[in-house]
């Protein structure tokens, strides 16, 4: 049995899936953020398996992920800044609840 | 051309008008006053100086074979509309303007003079000066008009200074609203006499008054027999031309401006609404007389509304009880005894009579009418009151002003030797030289002018002789009698003025001779009249009161100037106002406005409706993209199977 | 041909990643959630590494499992009360939730499979990935070389922190 | 070089005076400059007209006359072309009247007075960039910046419903420019024969006239309905009352003295100049629509109670007159037109200047409130009789010659339908005298209405000023009209030989 391109790419896939529905179901500010880690993260894996299979020559989709885990670090640190700062000035984390700056 | 001088008559009294105007309020009151009345004195001497030089001279060439010339002493460019039509401004000396020039400054002299006693004290009195140094500016700019715009610039700039004048009293509510009336319905009636100037120049290429004049056949005929629903578009242009001349002349059924006028101070009634702006019609007429004497339907329609309107004015002027609306609505009557003259006038009828007649009588009017207003103002002066009621056996008091009012009411009723009694017969010639119609209603209405002109005489002077209380009523200072000496003097010389020989249709002399038959008859009439005026007011008693009472209906109609009033009332509050002008405005706020706002609205309302999907929601978004790719994608896939 | 041991590593890597992904976005507990999204990372680091990128694996351990897990506990920590866990969610908004991952699945599973002969594909043996080389690469400025990226990502870096610290400082 | 020309300075200047504004620290400093610049931009405009005589007096007959081009956008050939002809020079002038007198008559604006008179100069930038420009786009980009700042001078400034007002006529008069730049764009692509190089310059674009006529067809509505909104054109009027209404004093002046001017004036300088084809096809539709305004403002006017805004159909009225007289497309008419857009634009300022003045006393603009002012205020009580004679048409003052030369011009057109809509626009002149007449009657004259209006004070001397600027304006252009007309009719005459 070979191991495919494809047998990768399916478990990434669903991964993205389930990060998309998380993205959109939950009202967790942490909870969304984590669900966009996921998606990140799929995307991360298609990177580096088109690099590895298509050409394995190259290190470009190695790279991209690289940075891209830099830049999601950096990312979620100021995102959980954020949240940590809106929940002290309003005591909540849901994001339905958060339109005092709706219009 | 040696009458160059001719302009100072018309740049004193405008540089008066500013002078006053602007620096007035910080002159005494007595400064405006002489220094207003010593222009006016100056510009008379000039005006004086130009027309008997231009009747009586023979040296600068007014008379080329016994025609007396139209001379331009001046005419500059001040507007140019294309190559032909050019307004200028000008001066033209000839006969009737020379004579119109004497009237006004004659006329505004006097009532300079008079105001300086009348008006003392009033609030306002240098703001009074200077619309009369622009009203006299105006006036005399009309009549020595070169071109017909011309007319029309100065015709605008007299109907604005009557405005200012009579709403002089501008707290009381009577006299703005009579001052706006007075201006909004003459300026309905200009409306006619542009749209006439419109037409004229239109098929005539031209505004000049000599061009038109010299030559009427070759203007009727350049409209090439161009028709406008059914008639000559040369008869259309005249008539509207003669529609303002009506309105400013107060003719039926524009009259009904004047009698409120009265409002004004009582010299400017004098001056400006019985002697000089109100003849400005009959001036309009006679100054484009071959033109209109070429069209006989226009001449017909002049003839019928100056008869309709003479027997109107005075049999409304038997009833009134304001003495200054008596006088008002006699100066309607002797105004379309005027028009009615030219109207009957015809170059082929006694050499044209008609013309000169016309001319005659608004001279001799403007002297004795502006005598009998002045004689008004003293009368008002001394009693506080414009009511007949209020008066009575006023010549104990003022003996002056009694000798100087009978000689009016004599000069207007038409009695030898008085100036009126020539004039009016000119014109009773030349009436029944048209159609005996016309001298037979003329007639009826020359008595009928006699005897409201005694009935006022007698009620003020005579009748009863009330309590007058405090206020004993006396003679008007020496700036007041003055005036009315002079016109007095004047009104009783002025009819053996040689007018045949000066003022012709033609500008050659005519000969007149009074005709006897129509004189005799018309003086029996006159004195008829006088002496039933006489039987019925010379003491108080009930006999007047019983004879309105028995035809009350009649008396209330006319004393109610036979709700002209009312109708136009009507007209203007009920049909313009409330149906035009309130639906109009009503469709601009609700349909117009309406179609924009709801254009908005719906722009809003849309906007408000997609809004939702950008409220902030992240998660939303995600989801409307994602589906969004997921449709694209789909459609992608569909394709390409 | 694979060797076994390959084979049941990815099995094992794969089915942990799908069964800890689904787990992350349906648990009601934050923590719970936090803790399955560590899971998913570490496979997804074995992808890396089962692939022949040790370097990433390194880093996305270090990185992801190391510091990101960290802050996010640390705030799950400061944000939520004991016993707080995530409320039910309505049917209307799974069903959206739903929609929106199957159809965006589908749509990719679809060109996926359309692409069955590209996918098919198997690894090339040969790979040469060293630190050195990634180093050099990173820090040369010729053609494959990284350094303005670098660069551009240490200035976020910097800007992040600065950022994280102005938003986070108490006032 | 740029600077060389003299018509450069007329957008410097107010740029210069937005500068120094920004610097200026008091209330005084502001003042200081904004009149020091609106004196400048007099001077300018006077020497402009000196110039320009003189050029022409030497024998200058070019179309337009200090003409400039600098290339801005290389592939679009845009450029920043710059001439004047009598026409734009007397807009000029008039422009330069009003923001000169605009600036003494907002005074005491309050609150923001910086800020206020820098939206002002950024105006009048837009409003003499405009007129000094032969280039479409150049054009239209003043056009807008002149049309901006209204909403900001009216929804900061303004009063009573202003925030409706200014949204009302910004949108429309956006709506406009929308048509306007299809219009343009259109006329762009068009402007040269095949293969020709394209370009936004009038004067060549009029020389190629390669615009086809079934495109004339449709660009000239969009083009004089564009500038037609702006210049109160029926049915797209509906702005002009609210706008007015609401605006401050001097943005009230300017607005209609100039800004409706730029409508009448675009209209004339594009539509019918870059169309004449379609000009004379199409000109029956505009000129009912136009004539419809000038007796329906009128109408509207005499039943309105607000100052203002019987100031604003009154202004409906007469730049509908405009708009009618340009469309008669003769020399005369035309003639007429820019006069009536010269003494509207003067007149209605004055009306303006002075419905402010008075509304700053008694803090009411209804006419049924007010009553006798005349006593109380005797100055600003013969300055509205001057301004209210001046809009009814009294000769020595500029609104019978324009009239006059609209009434006559339009009434030498061949055609009847032509001469019997000559007739009802007549008619307007005694609607006119009806409403003038009203509100003078009703405001100036009478008894005093409220007992508090008693202690009121007449003008100060910055009022005064701009009063008396405007009056001596109006005189002018009234007492020596031939002046005036002949600098215009010099430039209508080549345009107008057009359509004979």
């Amino acid at each position: 049995m070979e191991i495919t391109m494809m047998m990768y790419l399916i478990p990434s896939l669903i991964m993205f899936g389930c990060g998309v529905y998380g993205f959109i179901t939950r009202k967790n500010m942490i909870a969304i953020l984590i669900s966009l880690e996921l998606m990140l993260n799929s995307v991360d894996i298609n990177f580096t398996v088109f690099n590895r299979f298509l050409f394995p020559g190259q290190m470009e989709g190695m790279f991209f992920t690289l940075f891209a885990i830099g830049i999601a670090a950096a990312e979620t640190a100021l995102a959980i800044a954020i949240v940590i700062n809106v929940f002290r000035a309003v005591n909540k984390v849901d994001i339905r609840e958060l339109t005092k700056m709706k219009f | 051309m040696e009458f160059s001088y001719t302009v100072a008559v018309l740049i004193i009294p405008i540089v008066m008008f500013l002078f006053l105007g602007i620096v007035g309020v910080k002159l005494s009151k007595k400064t405006a006053g002489v220094l207003g009345t010593c222009a006016m004195g100056v510009t008379t001497l000039i005006a004086y100086a130009a027309a008997l030089t231009y009747f009586f001279g023979t040296e600068q060439g007014q008379i080329v074979d016994g025609v007396r010339q139209q001379l331009e002493v001046m005419n500059i460019t001040w507007l140019e509309f294309t190559e032909n039509l050019v307004i200028k401004l000008g001066i033209l000396l000839d006969p009737i303007s020379a004579m119109m020039l004497i009237v006004i400054t004659t006329v505004s002299l006097m009532v300079h003079i008079y105001s300086l006693g009348y008006m003392d004290g009033e609030k306002g009195f240098q703001r009074y000066y200077a619309f009369l140094s622009l009203f006299t500016f105006s006036m005399l700019g009309l009549v020595v008009a070169t071109n017909i715009f011309q007319m029309y610039i100065f015709w605008e700039l007299v109907g604005v200074s009557s405005y200012l004048l009579i709403g002089f009293y501008y707290t009381l509510p009577a006299a703005v609203s009579a001052s706006k009336k007075a201006f909004i319905v003459t300026r309905f009636a200009d409306l006619g006499f542009l749209l006439g100037i419109l037409i004229l120049s239109f098929y005539t290429d031209t505004f000049d008054f000599v061009t038109l004049t010299s030559n009427p056949g070759a203007a009727i005929a350049s409209a090439g027999g161009a028709t406008f629903m059914g008639c000559s578009v040369m008869a259309w242009a005249l008539t509207l031309i003669f529609m303002g001349g009506a309105g400013k002349s107060a003719m039926f059924p524009l009259h009904i401006w004047l009698p409120d006028a009265m409002e004004g101070p009582t010299p400017v009634s004098a001056l400006i609404h019985a002697a000089t702006m109100v003849v400005a019609g009959v001036y309009l007429v006679a100054r484009l007389f071959p033109v209109y004497c070429l069209e006989e339907g226009t001449m017909t329609i002049i003839t019928v509304i100056g008869c309709v309107t003479a027997l109107y004015a005075a049999a409304v002027a038997c009833v009134q009880s304001d003495i200054k609306r008596v006088l008002a609505f006699s100066t309607i009557s002797q105004i379309a005894f005027m028009i009615t003259s030219l109207g009957v006038a015809r170059p082929e009828l006694h050499e044209g009579v008609g013309y000169m007649a016309s001319m005659f009588h608004l001279f001799t009017h403007a002297m004795f009418k502006a005598l009998l207003f002045l004689c008004a103002g003293a009368i008002i002066h001394a009693v506080h009151s414009n009511e007949m009621s209020k008066m009575g056996g006023l010549r104990k008091y003022m003996p002056i002003c009694n000798i100087a009012f009978l000689i009016g009411c004599l000069a207007i009723s038409g009695i030898w030797p008085f100036a009126g009694f020539f004039s009016k017969d000119e014109i009773l010639v030349a009436a029944y030289a048209n159609s005996p119609v016309w001298g037979i209603w003329l007639s009826v209405v020359a008595g009928m002018t006699a005897f409201y002109m005694f009935r006022l005489y007698y009620k003020i002077f005579w009748w009863n002789n009330p309590d007058y209380g405090h206020h004993t009523p006396h003679e008007a200072p020496m700036t007041m009698t003055f005036p009315l000496i002079f016109l007095s003097l004047v009104s009783i010389v002025a009819g053996f003025i040689p007018f045949g020989d000066l003022v012709t249709w033609n500008r050659e002399g005519l000969t007149t001779h009074i005709n006897w038959g129509v004189a005799g008859t018309s003086t029996v009439i006159a004195v008829g009249a006088i002496i039933l005026a006489t039987l019925l007011y010379r003491k108080e008693n009930a006999v007047p009161e019983k004879m309105a009472d028995s035809c009350r209906g009649l008396w209330t109609a006319a004393y109610k100037r036979f709700y002209m009033d009312e109708l136009y009332q009507f007209i203007t509050h009920k049909i313009i106002f409330a149906c035009i002008s309130r639906p109009i405005a009503w469709f601009d706020r609700r349909i117009i406005d309406g179609t924009f706002d709801m254009l908005a609205n719906v722009t809003n309302s849309a906007s408000y409706a997609v809004r939702k999907l950008q409220g902030g929601s992240i998660q939303g978004y995600v989801w409307v993209y994602l589906a969004g790719a997921a449709l694209l994608a789909a459609i992608a896939i569909i394709c390409i199977i | 041909m694979e060797s076994v041991g390959n084979i049941v590593m990815y099995f094992i890597i794969a089915i942990a990643i799908i069964v800890f992904s689904v787990l992350t976005v349906t648990s009601r507990k934050i923590l719970r959630s936090a803790t399955y999204l560590l899971f998913v990372l570490f496979a997804t680091a074995g992808i890396y590494f089962q692939i022949g990128y040790e370097f990433l694996g390194a880093v996305q351990i270090a990185v992801y499992a190391g510091g990101i897990m960290v802050l996010f506990v640390f705030s799950i920590l400061l944000t939520s009360r004991p016993g707080n866990s995530a409320e039910r969610l309505t049917a209307h908004k799974k069903w959206l939730g739903l929609t929106a991952a199957i159809a965006g699945v589908g749509v990719c599973g679809y060109s996926l499979l359309s692409y069955g002969e590209l996918m098919a594909r198997n690894m090339s043996v040969n790979l040469n990935v060293d630190i050195q080389r990634i180093g050099e690469a990173l820090l040369s400025t010729d053609k494959w070389g990284y350094l303005l990226p670098f660069e551009a990502i240490s200035i976020l870096l910097l800007a992040c922190i600065i950022g994280g610290v102005v938003i986070a400082r108490k006032r | 070089m740029i600077w060389s020309n003299v018509l450069i300075y007329f957008v410097i200047v107010p740029l210069l005076m937005l500068g120094g504004l920004a610097l200026s620290k008091s209330v005084k400093q502001v003042r200081a400059v904004a009149v020091t610049g609106a004196t400048a931009l007099m001077l300018l405009a006077a020497y402009l007209v000196i110039e320009f005589l003189s050029m022409r007096a030497a024998g200058d007959v070019s179309p337009m006359l200090f003409t400039d081009s600098w290339t801005w956008f290389e592939p679009l050939n845009i450029n920043l072309a710059l001439g004047v002809d009598g026409i734009s020079v007397v807009m000029i002038v008039l422009s330069a009247f009003i923001v000169f007198a605009g600036v003494f008559a907002s005074w005491n604006i309050n609150p923001l007075p910086k800020e206020y008179f820098m939206w002002f100069c950024l105006l009048s930038t837009g409003v003499f960039g405009f007129f000094i420009s032969i280039d479409m786009f150049t054009m239209f980009m003043f056009y807008e910046v002149a049309l901006i700042p209204m909403y900001l001078l009216i929804g900061v400034w303004g009063s009573g419903n202003k925030n409706y007002s200014a949204m009302k006529l910004t949108l429309m008069l956006m709506g406009g420019s929308a048509f306007l730049m299809l219009g343009l764009i259109g006329i762009y692509f068009h402007s040269a024969p095949e293969g020709g190089q394209l370009t936004m310059n009038i004067l060549e674009i009029a020389e190629n006239n390669a615009i086809p006529h079934e495109w004339q067809y449709y660009l000239f509505p969009m083009t004089f309905v564009g500038f037609g909104v702006l210049g109160a054109m029926f049915p797209f009027h509906t702005w002009s009352p609210d706008g007015h209404a609401s605006a401050p004093t001097a943005v009230s002046m300017l607005h209609a003295g100039v800004l409706m001017k730029l409508g009448g004036y675009g209209c004339f300088r594009i539509a019918i100049y870059l169309m004449p084809w379609a000009a004379g096809e199409l000109a029956w539709i505009f000129l009912l629509l136009t004539g419809i305004s000038v007796v329906y403002g009128a109408f509207s006017a005499c039943v309105q109670t607000d100052l203002k805004y019987i100031n604003a159909y009154s202004s409906v009225s007469h730049c509908g007159m405009v708009l009618f007289a340009i469309l008669m497309l003769n020399t005369t008419a035309m003639t007429g037109a820019v006069l009536q857009m010269l003494s509207h634009g003067l007149m209605t300022a004055l009306f303006f200047a002075l419905i402010g003045m008075i509304y700053g006393r008694t803090h009411t603009r209804d006419i049924r409130k007010m009553g006798g002012l005349m006593t109380i205020m005797p100055f600003l009580g013969v300055g509205y009789v001057i301004a209210g004679l001046a809009s009814l048409g009294l000769p020595g003052l500029s609104g019978f010659v324009a009239e006059m030369s609209i009434f006559v011009g339009s009434f030498q057109h061949a055609d009847m339908f032509h001469r019997v809509l000559t007739v009802m626009a007549c008619c307007s002149i005694v609607i006119t005298a009806v409403y003038i007449l009203r509100v003078v009657g009703k405001l100036l004259f009478g008894a005093v209405q409220d007992a508090h209006h008693k202690e009121l004070t007449d003008a100060e001397w910055h009022e005064r000023l701009a009063t008396i600027t405007l009056i001596v304006a109006v005189a002018a252009i009234g007492c020596f009209p031939n002046f005036f007309s002949g600098i215009i009719s010099e430039a209508a005459e080549p345009i107008m030989k057009l359509f004979a």
